[in-house]
């Protein structure tokens, strides 16, 4: 083969499309790019496609890919539950996966394969920073507005086990499918379960969502909401007037230091936005799989996968190192939202309140059930 | 002879259907003769269909009794009804359009076979029933046209296929609804002929405004008014009963009886 | 001599791609009736319907009181003052029998109409099934509403097609007397009628179709020796 | 065309799809392709052959895709078995839905089973057994019979392509049956058909009946093939795609529905590729978006069919054919 | 018990759009016989249209929501004139599938266009009201009021007045209604802009309630079929009482059994089916 091949599959056209889309890829091809756009001598080529966050197309999408077009490496975008599948083909297919935009810990725990990486964040981490800050902060009521899927359900277990853990109780949830259009009577349900918390497992536009709809039924005044898993876009087409004084837990943030404003400045030129942290880790998963490549001077799965589970990372998304579950562990940041009149210029929407270690947020050795770390 | 009930293949008693306070049919007490042409005729509205649609059930009696062959068989279906020999024909024409003329007349000998639901089988399997077919259509004078397909037939000539696959149920009793209304004159003689034919050895019930028809084949005539039976007899006797030309044939001067 | 009240020259009209009258040709004056003749199938029906544009498509020329109307669509020529009454009576079942009844727009500038109280007197039965659901009324009922429903408009030529069909003899004598009374009234009627019988004592004058084309055209007094033909060409 | 000529038609096909792993085609394609063609021809026997448009026919397909899905994933039940029974889920569902909607006629059969199969597509989305919007995955193809294994493309290719062309002959017969004959007639004239004797509604039932339990096979083939069952196979717009096919096709033509599946899937899997090659070639930047456009695309193509092309693709050919042959007698 | 009302509640603003939208359905369905499938659509582009004037041309929301339905009917009424006008002869099936190719050109357009989720919007009658066991925003409030006139007013005109004859004639037998001197390609022309611009209402109406996206008509028009196979379209008050029913019934089963939320429409269908095959309001045959 005559070209090193790289996939990438992500909702393009949906409600995680500003979270990742366009823009992801977009960040993969600038990491090719600023790599010299060859590794072993071989052109380096992107392929993207919309899986339109349907686990089937992506399935068979990265299936025709491996079969068809000699893919090394597939980069998963959003969405948990297509990433789920597609981790399963590329297992099949033994070629390496890895995982940026999808949130779910069962990627490396009960579903962990020898070739997926989980490379940004995931929702054990989001549970221990997010749901952990505001039990400590004495929100110990809990009620949850859920993605029904993968994601979701992760998401909830996740942080609810952080509540728990921390003397807190659940009490009760509630969920409504990918991308509804109207939360209200979910939010009622919410609101009547008689909880202080209302922690929104979900992402995206359905975050959105439901913090509008919050809002207009008042809701936001008789519970607190804590959303889960918020980006940077979100916070920007609901504005800082809602949003103001909300903690999220993030693996990137723009305005965290000196490498990541020079590569947000580039990024925002192309993209005429700023980052999210997945598209920085696309842009870092990117460049740590072609470093390892040229390490291993070979694209063959087993051996780069060796390879990147040996070596050591650093760059302005973070610093550290593979598991063997498949999970890059490094350092993740409770960001909480500024005060409208805290924010100096446009995106300045956040300061980093706390900076959580990456070997005590994400799965422990005693949790994890994954067969490869053992 | 034949005892009386057993001459008798159809009997209602106190037949009334009512339709929100209006009552259609009232009370009626109608026996078809075994082997007869019975004419039901009457005004515009005197529920002569309406009589029909009980008879096959596409109307449910308010009130009375369906008796055919002695049994009775006013709480059947449709479909049951059509099984046990009474068939009925509709005023519009009746046939599927685009099977052939043989295929029309196999559709209704079929049912015999006790194959229709045998999706396995060859239609190969259908070749046996066309002897009979063929029989049935030269009983209408239909042979020549058996490869035709039915869209194409004049109009007289539906009609004739349409009483060759009500035959082919060998039907014990015919139910005729106006079957020459909207015939030009030589239609409704081939017709009138045809029913005659086919009536050995059948039972016909009719409904007909053609009192040429009438006079010509009906041997029992059931006048019909307001719903209930005003007269009953031979083409002699009914026509000569005044009420019955009042209510019906209008004006005695015979100038315009028996319009068609 | 005046403008005929129709005058249809040419008249071709087809069905989606059959082709059904070939060049009808037909001239009606004022105050007369005039009955169509011919076997089932002849284009008797599909002649009243190319002249209201009801068939799929037509050529030629029709013309009512010297105005042309093949290029009109159907409700334009309804306005010049056309009633129809279809073969297949057109009773709408979602409406009454009186809103059928009501439902065809008078026309503006007639007074000729008759009023809603003569009608229901020439028809009993329509005035007691008044508010019945106009498909539920007896075939023979509907077939008076259908008559009836174009004689309150005001239209001065009326096209009916078999309006005898189904008919009591009692309401058929009815009818005739009914047809004569309009035609005393002046207006001008093109009868299509199977029913020889019923139409020979009020036409003044008959045509004979086959085959989508006019095949004979004679007056009431030629009847008598005119007989042999129809005998041949219809059966009567 | 005469019986022949068709005959050595279907013959080529065939020797096309034995081909199709040797001359560079991707199987896994063409399988998707077979148990479309399946699903389509299944749907062509009620709306071509019987004249009933159901609109809920993704109902069967998903239903028993996911059916086999579980039980082969995890009851672990031989290949066979799980086969087996997708298509008496089919069957079952095709029941159930049938006999609620052949209550009605027209339109408003349509409407109910589409609405039948929405709610079995919200009944889905909520059920944990399906994995909701996750969807089963990677379902196991296993061993036919305990000695074919299918975990081979090629095997698995072959396998499908024996089972859909047997299924087609199954469909070829009825349609060419005692009882297909009697379906024509109901299509006619139903009333008239209820006169002769027939008890319609148990007729239309039935044809359902055998319609959802073939759709319900093509479902349980593709979980085999492509290793997953997903809303997207209970979703409306399934069933909106397979009445495309068919329209596509040519409505109750035996081959139409092989020819609309294969239009379509290509279209939905290529048109991509092809917006760009149009791109390149023409240099109009506009089509290299066509892959985007998919849903416009099948919308207009809709529109076209029914407006121009209310025949099919084999309809036009069939109907050309005759023409042809009539100039020359 | 708060719970139970509140559900109630926000059923009834949810009925009201399956009374508008069924109501169009049934008028567009009498007179051209044909299933609008593009409903939803056209539902979402009254939605969609709002938007764009708010954000492009800054119209406020009152200019819209009479602008708004004006467009969807004018769109309307150029489908009627392109494309539907070629197959009102044809069977049912044909209307239906047409217009589902409509449906997928405008959501397909659309979509490119915006993409599937949902574009911000806020709703113009600002505030809420405390009604003690709930919190109820006050544009809801008046979602279930204009809604209801709008439904009311379109039941009047076609069951009591002459105008409304026409159309119920018309919907039998257009050709021999047009053979009365009635000009009836206008008045179907019309009434499908009519039938759409309720739609277009509608999706006005919803904007601000259910997030603007392109494919927000898709579930909502199939759950509205079901609503018209329930009521039968027979009737206009019956599709008009039943599409408010049926959103409370939503609502309830919100409190007692959730799950069952989104299923309970096709469950009663079912049901009804069983009992009354014609519908709840439908005539038989
Ligand atoms: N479904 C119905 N609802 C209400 N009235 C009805 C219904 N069907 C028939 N009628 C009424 O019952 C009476 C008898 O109708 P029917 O059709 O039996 O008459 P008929 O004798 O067949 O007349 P014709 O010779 O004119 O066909 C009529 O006055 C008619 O209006
Ligand atoms: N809608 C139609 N589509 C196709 N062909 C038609 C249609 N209506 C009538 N025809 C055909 O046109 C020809 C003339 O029919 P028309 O109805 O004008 O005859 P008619 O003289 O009125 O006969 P009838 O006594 O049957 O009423 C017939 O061959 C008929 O089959
Ligand atoms: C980008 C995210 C919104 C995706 C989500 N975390 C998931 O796993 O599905
Ligand atoms: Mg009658
Ligand atoms: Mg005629």
């Amino acid at each position: 083969q005559d070209k090193v091949r790289i996939g990438f599959t992500t909702d393009m056209s949906s409600l995680y499309s500003d979270v990742d889309g366009k823009n992801g890829a977009m960040a993969i091809q600038m990491a090719i790019d600023d790599f010299g756009g060859k590794v072993l001598g071989k052109p380096v080529e992107l392929l993207t496609a919309d899986h339109q966050n349907k686990a089937d197309i992506a399935a068979s999408k990265a299936r025709e890919w491996f079969d068809t077009q000699g893919i090394d490496v597939m980069i998963g975008g959003t969405n948990s539950g297509t990433a789920l599948a597609t981790a399963k083909v590329a297992e099949e297919k033994k070629k390496l996966y890895i995982v940026n935009g999808a949130g779910s810990s069962a990627l490396t725990n009960a579903a962990c394969s020898p070739y997926t990486v989980h490379y940004a964040y995931d929702t054990v981490a989001l549970a221990k920073g997010t749901g952990g800050a505001v039990v400590k902060q004495g929100g110990k009521d809990w009620f949850f507005l859920t993605a029904d899927y993968a994601f979701g359900h992760a998401l909830e277990t996740d942080t609810g086990n952080v509540v728990k853990a921390a003397g807190g109780t659940v009490k009760g949830a509630v969920r409504a499918p990918l991308n509804t259009s109207d939360f209200s009577s979910f939010l009622l349900q919410a609101q009547n379960s008689g909880a202080k918390i209302l922690g929104l497992a979900n992402a995206g536009g359905d975050t959105i969502a439901s913090i509008k709809a919050a809002s207009e039924f008042g809701i936001n005044k008789s519970m607190k909401l804590a959303g889960l898993l918020m980006f940077i876009t979100d916070i920007h087409s609901l504005g800082l007037k809602d949003t103001q004084g909300m903690y999220l837990t993030d693996s990137w943030y723009w305005d965290k230091d000196d490498a990541s404003r020079a590569f947000a400045k580039k990024f925002f030129a192309k993209a005429k936005s700023m980052p999210t942290s997945i598209h920085a880790a696309n842009y870092s998963a990117a460049t740590t799989y072609l470093k390892a490549v040229a390490a291993a001077k070979t694209t063959d799965s087993d051996k780069v996968m060796a390879q990147l589970k040996s070596m050591e990372i650093s760059d302005f998304f973070g610093k550290g190192r593979i598991r063997p579950d498949g999970r890059y562990v490094h350092d993740m940041y409770l960001l909480e939202v500024k005060k409208p009149s805290e924010s100096k210029s446009p995106w300045d929407y956040m300061k980093v309140a706390a900076t959580l270690k990456g070997e005590e947020v994400f799965t422990t050795k005693a949790e994890s059930k994954c067969a490869l770390w053992k | 002879m034949h005892d009386k009930t057993s001459d008798t293949i159809l009997e209602t008693r106190q037949l009334t259907k009512s339709f929100k306070g209006f009552t259609a049919v009232n009370d009626v007490n109608l026996r078809v003769q075994r082997g007869s042409i019975h004419a039901l005729i009457g005004p515009n509205g005197a529920g002569k269909t309406t009589c029909f649609n009980l008879l096959t059930k596409f109307l449910e009696p308010t009130q009375g009794q369906i008796l055919f062959n002695g049994q009775d068989i006013t709480r059947e279906q449709p479909a049951q009804i059509a099984r046990r020999g009474i068939i009925r024909s509709f005023q519009i024409s009746a046939v599927f359009p685009h099977l052939s003329v043989l295929e029309n007349v196999r559709v209704g000998l079929q049912r015999k076979l006790g194959t229709a639901y045998h999706f396995w089988k060859s239609e190969r399997s259908l070749n046996q029933l066309n002897e009979q077919a063929h029989h049935l259509l030269t009983e209408v004078g239909l042979q020549d046209f058996a490869r035709e397909t039915t869209v194409n037939l004049p109009y007289g000539r539906k009609r004739a296929l349409e009483i060759a696959t009500t035959l082919a149920m060998e039907p014990e009793l015919m139910l005729l609804d106006e079957p020459t209304q909207g015939m030009g004159h030589e239609d409704v003689d081939r017709v009138t002929q045809l029913i005659k034919k086919v009536a050995a050895g059948r039972t016909i019930l009719m409904v007909e405004h053609n009192m040429g028809v009438v006079s010509n084949i009906a041997h029992t005539i059931t006048v019909l008014q307001r719903g209930a039976v005003l007269a009953e007899g031979s083409y002699a006797e009914v026509s000569g009963n005044p009420a019955v030309m009042e209510a019906y044939m209008g004006t005695t001067d015979g100038q315009l009886q028996g319009a068609h | 001599m005046a403008t005929p009240a129709l005058e249809i020259r040419n008249l071709q009209a087809w069905y989606g791609e059959s082709h059904v009258l070939h060049g009808v040709d037909m001239v009606v004056q004022p105050g007369e009736v005039v009955t169509l003749l011919g076997r089932n199938g002849a284009g008797r029906t599909s002649t009243l319907r190319a002249i209201l544009g009801l068939t799929g498509s037509r050529k030629g020329s029709i013309q009512s009181n010297g105005q042309e109307l093949i290029h009109l669509p159907t409700h334009r020529i309804a306005r010049h003052g056309i009633g129809y009454c279809p073969e297949e009576r057109g009773i709408f079942a979602s409406l009454s029998c009186e809103e059928n009844l009501l439902l065809p727009p008078a026309l503006k500038g007639s007074g000729k109409g008759m009023s809603v109280d003569d009608i229901y007197e020439m028809f009993p039965n329509l005035a007691e099934r008044r508010h019945s659901q106009g498909t539920r009324l007896s075939g023979g009922e509907q077939q008076m509403l259908a008559v009836a429903r174009i004689l309150r408009t005001g239209a001065h030529l009326l096209l009916l097609d078999e309006i005898s069909e189904g008919l009591a003899p009692v309401i058929v004598q009815a009818l005739a007397r009914m047809i004569k009374t309009l035609k005393s009234k002046g207006y001008t009627i093109v009868m299509v009628e199977q029913n020889f019988r019923f139409a020979a004592p009020l036409a003044d004058r008959f045509y004979v179709m086959e085959h989508g084309r006019m095949v004979e055209q004679f007056d009431a007094s030629q009847l008598n020796e005119k007989m042999p033909v129809l005998h041949e060409l219809l059966g009567v | 065309m005469n019986k022949t000529s068709k005959n050595i038609l279907y013959g080529l096909l065939l020797l096309v799809l034995l081909a199709v792993p040797f001359i560079g085609i991707y199987p896994v394609l063409v399988m998707k392709l077979l148990c479309f063609a399946l699903f389509a021809s299944a749907f062509n026997l009620l709306l071509g052959y019987t004249g009933l448009l159901s609109f809920g026919h993704a109902a069967f397909l998903g239903g028993s895709a996911y059916v086999t899905g579980h039980a082969l994933k995890v009851w672990g039940v031989p290949t066979e078995v799980g086969l087996l029974l997708g298509t008496l889920a089919g069957a079952v569902l095709g029941w159930l839905v049938g006999s609620l909607a052949i209550r009605r006629q027209g339109i408003y059969f349509t409407m109910i089973t589409l609405a039948l199969a929405q709610m079995l597509f919200f009944f889905c989305l909520q059920m944990p057994f399906t994995g909701g919007e996750d969807g089963l995955q990677a379902v196991p193809r296993g061993q036919l019979l305990g000695f074919i294994n299918l975990g081979n493309d090629l095997t698995m290719y072959y396998v499908t392509l024996l089972i859909t062309a047997a299924a087609f002959l199954l469909i070829m017969r009825i349609v060419h049956s005692p009882f297909g004959q009697i379906l024509k007639a109901i299509k006619e004239n139903e009333p008239r058909a209820i006169s002769l004797g027939y008890d319609t509604q148990r007729f239309k039932l039935m044809v359902f009946v055998l319609s959802a339990a073939l759709s319900g096979l093509a479902g349980s083939l593709k979980t085999l093939a492509m290793g997953f069952a997903t809303l997207t196979d209970v979703h409306w717009t399934m069933s909106g795609s397979v009445v495309l096919m068919t329209l596509v096709g040519g409505l109750g033509t035996l081959s139409g529905p092989l020819v609309g599946a294969a239009v379509v899937i290509a279209l939905e899997n290529k048109l991509g590729e092809f917006g760009h090659l149009v791109a390149s070639t023409t240099g109009i930047e506009w089509f290299n978006g066509l892959g985007e456009s998919v849903t416009m695309v099948i919308g207009f193509i809709f529109v076209v069919c029914v407006l121009a092309f209310r025949r099919g693709i084999m309809g036009e050919v069939i109907a050309l054919v005759e023409r042809w042959r009539g100039k020359q007698a | 018990m708060s719970a139970l009302l509140s559900q109630l509640l926000l059923g009834l603003v949810n009925g009201s759009f399956y009374a508008i939208l069924s109501l169009g359905l049934a008028v567009i369905f009498g007179l051209l016989n044909v299933i609008n499938f593009a409903h939803g659509a056209l539902f979402m582009l009254g939605a969609v249209l709002t938007w764009m004037g708010m954000n492009y041309l800054e119209l406020n929301y009152w200019v819209m929501i009479v602008l708004a339905p004006l467009a969807v009917g004018l769109v309307g009424i150029i489908i009627e004139r392109l494309f539907l006008r070629w197959i009102y002869k044809l069977d049912h099936l044909y209307g239906l599938l047409l217009t589902l190719g409509l449906t997928l050109m405008l959501e397909g357009v659309l979509r490119s266009a915006y993409g599937v989720s949902g574009l911000p919007y806020s709703a113009p009658i600002s505030g809420a009201t405390n009604l003690g066991f709930m919190i109820m925003p006050n544009y809801r409030g008046f979602v279930v009021l204009a809604s209801l006139v709008v439904c009311l007013l379109t039941w009047y005109v076609i069951e009591k007045t002459k105008l409304g004859a026409y159309l119920r004639a018309g919907t039998e037998n257009p050709r021999l209604v047009e053979a009365f001197g009635i000009n009836v390609p206008l008045m179907v022309t019309l009434t499908y802009g009519f039938g759409v611009a309720l739609a277009g209402f509608a999706g006005v109406l919803a904007a601000p309630v259910m997030q603007i996206s392109p494919l927000m008509g898709q579930n909502l028009i199939i759950i509205v079929f079901a609503v018209v196979v329930i009521g039968g379209m027979g009737s206009i008050l019956g599709t008009i009482l039943t599409g408010l029913g049926l959103g409370i019934v939503e609502g309830l089963t919100k409190v007692f059994y959730p799950e069952a939320s989104s299923t309970v429409v096709f469950v009663i269908m079912a049901i009804v089916l069983l009992i009354r095959p014609a519908g709840l309001f439908g005539k038989e045959k």
